[in-house]
């Protein structure tokens, strides 16, 4: 149930991921051993575009990413088919663009 | 004849395309046997309706293939000596294909998607013109000749996790020989091979789970193929794009 | 039980038997040449592609694509190597064919051929030839033929009935035309009748009724049985082809009598007796680099003398050429040996001759036709283009030669009929009551008459032959097929039921088993592969005669005919004067 | 299950990457629900921060950072595998893959304790 194309979004949202999840690792490491608080987690993020375009783009990323990844998933351990299965993936995915975009809005503006 | 007359334990899968169960069989143990062998022995000694298939029985045909201790072979070249647990056997039908009777089963999706992937050639030249002239070491022929000597015997397709979940994936051995054919220089099909293994069950399904490799009994090597066409499918991707 | 007014009937324009070179090539032709419309039948007693023994081709395929070679030259070695026996045209034809039917292979079907640095095709000598001319793909040559031919069937429209297993070829009632096959679809155990108007038998023979033999485990004769019973006149019958090294590991397994193959001994491998003596010298000047037939008898009469391994045969050592040599050269029987539990690398691996080739087979003319019209016959079921002996490589050359010229021929004939023809249907009803037989007969094991067929045929037909062993083997057969009519079948599941098909298996190899040995009977001197103790001349060329085994009523009748030498003379060659005799050293 | 044909090591790698694929998936909502926390109520975030001093927590935190690691090395083998000229060495790869998860989570945690 995946044909070039959807292949091929996996692989490249999973490329854009990778540096930004080892940004977001070193900004954690970081983060931890100063202690970490609401307000310094804040204080950093917001109000910062880069900011946003950094979690933004990993948001969008992994909205695609995972939801092809569950369409997969789903297709081959419960049988579900199409349309359903775009369906899933189409929602799966705009849920998880939803929810993140929520959260990235919420540490970057102010 | 020279036997040692300790008995085999074989449990062997006994049903159809619904349902099925396992029933055990005593055979005497020999000094050279098969699994065929065994099967055999006990259709023609112990149980006359017992359902099988082989034709070569020299590894050549492929259609003797079962799940033998739970693992995918060619029966007529596996020595029970080999895979014996104990002095226990357990024989059932190829995985992923429907069974017809016992450890027969139905092979035509297998071949259904071997057409699938355009494995077949795709003819350039006629019976009139001469045969080309092809350096046998050239790269692409190198490659070709690495998937070659498939036996199609359904090994592979039955050790794939992603065959079983996946029906339209149209699995190893078909997307090997699809790569063959796409480095075959008389063939002229390398685009409807592209866009074959490109569609919904095509090689982009592929998880490199690697149980195709590891159980093809001729050492074959499905899952390069794949990774190759995998690489050829995305070459042709951004060639397309740009 | 099924009767005969509920067997499944369907209709179709031309209908093959067999998927081996010969039906594959037959389907491929007739698609090409049929008109547009046409349906086209191809019904298998296995998987398509996945049975019968062109699949099993190791050496190669005899062509002469020049080099040195020659048309001329590849038909005189088969004419010698047949000892004048074969049909001329026929075999003509065969050598003039094979070049386009190996460019067919090539450049339509896809075969790829093992190529010299060049890039040319690469050839090699099989014995018995003069010439550089074994078109191959390692040794697994008929892998890539039949696996290409499968793929190319398979992507047609064409119709397929697997596990369909003719067993009654029958006729109109004037019996004067074919008006269809009866079958037995094994999956589900019913009865098939289909009608055609041109059928293509190529069941490919199989000499299985010997002790150690090569064929694949579906070939039993079905198909010359039932041209037998339907009458039409069967050649060459004593011809059975033995491979002299098959593999010899006890008779409960199936492994026993597969090929090791022959380049083993090209390659100087030696023949050992349980002294470990090297006994081909005491036969042949060349040891175990001469012919197939004589290495099999020389192997037998050291057999009979019992100076043989633990087994019952004799030994084949390759460790002095260096194990991992041999390891590197003979990569794929080394490893087929050892997962049989054999180091043919460093030991020693015990050997046996094994009916290998039958050369026998129905009589056709070269474009295929046969007595019955309508009915066509190619590859190892059709008799003639081999004569006393096939060369190696002209086997499979043989079948994808002529099937594709029965391919061409039925598209043609095609045209002239109008309609399928009606069968007689009291001929059908009888096919099916034969079939049935054991139905009504108490279960027994048929495994244990098999071996007492494979042995009598061994002993008394086998590799070398008298009048008194021959007769004796007549009434054994006959013993054995009479046993055979009474022993039965538990009827109540019939859906692939191999233990039926095993009694089906043994009724056609007892039939044939007795033609070959009413055959042996008349042919009073020693060709080829038919060799008699007591007639070991081969008599003159000039005299030359083939056999002919017709069926009428319940007797079989062997008569001698002379053989038409419509090409060649014996003692003349069609080769150019000044030609030399042999273009390569003589070697396996 | 493990059954008989799965048991070799590259089967056990696709294992991996797909439960690990899954549990990201699965965590990746709850981690942006208790983010955008910090839109509405900030104190609540700040709770669920304070609670990462515990083990229990630490532990999970380590947990997640290893599904990171080995997913995302795991996803760079295979589009090695995929893209880059073929090499035989799949199952040391796949090894070097889990072991670097292991050394990266592992740092992770000795850092964080
Ligand atoms: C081990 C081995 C090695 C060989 N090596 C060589 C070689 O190197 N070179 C060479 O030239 N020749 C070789 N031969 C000989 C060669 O294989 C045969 O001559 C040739 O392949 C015969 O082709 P065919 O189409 O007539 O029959 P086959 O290929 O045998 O096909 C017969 C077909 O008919 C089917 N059939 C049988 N009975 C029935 C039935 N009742 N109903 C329906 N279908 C039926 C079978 O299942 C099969 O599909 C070898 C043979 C063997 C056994
Ligand atoms: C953190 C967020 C991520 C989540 C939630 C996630 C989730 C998933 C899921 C659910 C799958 C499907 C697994 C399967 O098919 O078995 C998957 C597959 C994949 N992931 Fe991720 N992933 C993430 C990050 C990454 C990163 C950073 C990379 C690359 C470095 C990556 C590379 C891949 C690849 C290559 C696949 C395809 C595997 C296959 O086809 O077998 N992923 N991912
Ligand atoms: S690739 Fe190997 S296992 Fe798969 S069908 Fe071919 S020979 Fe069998
Ligand atoms: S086992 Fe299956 S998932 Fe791919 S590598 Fe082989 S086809
Ligand atoms: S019987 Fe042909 S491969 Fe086993």
């Amino acid at each position: 149930m995946l044909g070039v194309r959807l292949y091929m979004l996996q692989r490249l949202t999973a490329l854009i991921m990778a540096p930004l999840t080892l940004g977001h690792i070193a900004v954690m490491i970081y983060a931890v051993q100063g202690g970490l608080s609401t307000a310094e987690i804040l204080s950093r993020t917001q109000g910062s575009i880069w900011w946003l375009l950094f979690y933004g783009s990993f948001v969008v990323a992994v909205s695609l990413h995972a939801a092809i990844g569950l369409r997969v998933i789903v297709h081959e351990t419960l049988g579900l088919k199409r349309p359903a299965l775009n369906i899933l993936t189409l929602v799966v995915s705009l849920l998880l663009l939803f929810m993140g975009a929520r959260a990235v809005l919420a540490v970057t503006l102010t | 004849m020279s036997a040692n007359c300790d008995e085999l334990e074989v449990s062997v899968w006994r049903g159809d395309r619904l349902s099925g169960h396992f029933e055990v069989f005593h055979v005497p143990a020999q000094d050279s046997q098969t699994i065929l062998d065994v099967v055999s022995w006990i259709q023609q000694n112990l149980d006359a309706t017992l359902s099988y298939r082989y034709a070569c029985r020299v590894g050549m045909c492929g259609s003797c293939a079962m799940m033998v201790n739970g693992v995918p072979r060619w029966t007529c070249r596996t020595h029970v000596k080999k895979v014996m647990n104990g002095n226990k056997l357990e024989v059932a039908p190829l995985r992923n294909l429907p069974v017809i009777k016992d450890l027969a089963t139905d092979m035509d999706p297998f071949f259904d998607k071997w057409i699938a992937a355009e494995g077949l050639h795709h003819p350039t030249k006629t019976r009139d013109e001469p045969i080309e002239t092809i350096n046998p070491d050239s790269t692409m022929r190198a490659e070709a000749n690495a998937g070659i000597e498939c036996i199609n015997c359904s090994v592979c397709y039955s050790a794939c996790d992603t065959v079983a979940g996946n029906v339209d994936y149209l699995g190893p051995a078909a997307l090997q020989r699809a790569w063959t054919l796409f480095n075959d220089a008389k063939d002229s099909g390398q685009n409807a091979i592209l866009e074959a293994v490109s569609g919904a069950g095509g090689c982009h399904n592929c998880h490199s789970q690697g149980s195709c490799t590891v159980f093809c009994p001729n050492e074959l090597n499905p899952m390069k193929a794949i990774a190759e066409l995998k690489k050829a499918t995305t070459k042709s991707f951004f060639k397309k794009r740009v | 039980m099924q009767m005969a007014s509920d067997i499944e009937r369907h209709d179709t324009d031309i209908l093959i038997l067999g998927t081996g070179g010969a039906g594959m090539f037959a389907a491929l032709h007739a698609q090409q040449t049929a008109p547009e419309g046409t349906r086209i039948t191809i019904a298998v007693k296995g998987l398509i592609g996945k049975c019968g023994c062109t699949r099993m081709v190791q050496g190669g395929y005899n062509v002469a694509l020049g080099g040195g070679d020659t048309v001329e030259r590849h038909f005189m070695d088969t004419i010698n190597g047949g000892k004048w026996l074969p049909n001329q045209d026929m075999a003509w034809k065969l050598c003039e064919q094979a070049v386009v039917r190996v460019r067919e292979l090539e450049n339509e079907v896809g075969c790829f051929f093992d190529r010299n640095p060049d890039g040319s095709l690469h050839q090699k000598a099989f014995a018995g030839q003069t010439a550089d001319r074994t078109v191959h793909k390692g040794d697994l040559t008929g892998i890539e033929i039949i696996s290409r031919l499968m793929e190319q069937v398979l992507s047609r429209p064409i119709e397929k009935l697997q596990e369909h297993r003719a067993i009654g070829l029958i006729p109109t009632k004037d019996g004067s035309a074919l008006a269809g096959v009866l079958f037995i679809d094994m999956r589900t155990g019913k009865f098939r009748f289909i009608r055609a108007k041109c059928v293509m038998m190529g069941t490919g023979g199989g000499p299985t009724m010997y002790k150690y033999h090569t064929p694949s485990g579906d070939k039993t004769m079905d198909g010359l049985a039932m041209a037998l019973r339907a009458g039409l006149p069967l050649r060459d019958m004593e011809m059975v082809q033995f491979h002299p090294t098959g593999l010899l590991a006890g008779a409960h397994t199936k492994m026993t009598g597969t090929v090791l193959e022959e380049g083993l001994r090209g390659a100087g491998g030696y023949l050992l007796n349980s002294s470990e003596n090297r006994f081909m010298f005491d036969y042949d000047q060349l040891g175990e680099r001469a012919t197939r037939d004589v290495v099999s008898r020389g192997i037998y009469t050291e057999m009979r003398k019992n100076n043989t391994s633990e087994n019952g045969g004799v030994y084949i050592s390759m460790s002095h050429l260096g194990p991992e040599n041999v390891r590197k050269k003979f990569s794929g029987m080394v490893k087929r040996c050892a997962d049989s539990g054999f180091d043919l690398a460093g030991g020693k691996v015990e050997v046996v001759p094994t009916a290998h080739y039958f050369m026998g087979g129905v009589v056709v003319d070269p474009d295929t036709r046969t007595a019955m019209e309508g009915l066509y016959v190619a590859g190892e079921d059709a008799g003639g283009a081999h004569g006393s002996n096939r060369l190696g490589g002209n086997g499979v050359a043989n079948s994808t030669v002529y099937g594709g010229v029965a391919g061409d021929i039925m598209g043609l004939d095609l045209r002239k009929m109008n309609a399928q023809r009606d069968p007689d249907e009291a001929v059908l009803s009888a096919e099916v009551v034969r079939a049935q037989h054991p139905f009504s007969r108490k279960p027994a094991i048929i495994q244990a008459l098999r071996h007492t067929l494979q042995e009598a045929m061994w002993e008394d037909v086998g590799v070398m032959r008298t009048r008194a062993g021959m007769e004796r083997g007549i009434a054994r057969v006959s013993e054995i097929s009479d046993e055979l009519m009474t022993i039965g079948v538990d009827p109540s599941n019939l859906a692939f039921n191999l233990t039926w098909h095993d009694w089906l298996n043994m009724r056609s190899l007892c039939d044939i088993s007795s033609v070959i040995a009413k055959a042996g009977l008349v042919r009073e001197n020693s060709r080829g592969a038919h060799f008699r103790e007591d007639f070991p001349e081969s008599g003159t060329m000039e005299s030359s005669f083939f056999t002919v085994a017709r069926k009428t009523r319940d007797t079989v009748e062997v008569s001698r005919e002379k053989v038409k030498f419509s090409i060649i003379k014996p003692g003349e060659s069609i080769l150019p004067e000044g030609e030399p005799e042999t273009l390569v050293e003589a070697k396996l | 299950m493990i059954r008989k044909h799965r048991a070799h090591p590259l089967w056990f790698a696709y294992a991996l990457h797909r439960l690990s694929g899954l549990a990201l998936a699965l965590f990746l909502p709850a981690h942006f629900y208790i983010l955008s926390k910090a839109l509405t109520q900030p104190e609540s975030l700040d709770n669920f921060l304070t609670l990462t001093e515990s083990p229990m927590v630490k532990l999970a935190e380590f947990g997640l950072v290893f599904l990171l690691a080995v997913h995302f090395l795991g996803g760079f083998r295979l589009m090695a595998m995929e893209w880059l000229p073929w090499s035989d060495r799949q199952k040391t790869f796949a090894a070097v893959a889990v072991a670097g998860a292991f050394l990266v989570s592992g740092l992770f945690f000795l850092r964080v304790v």
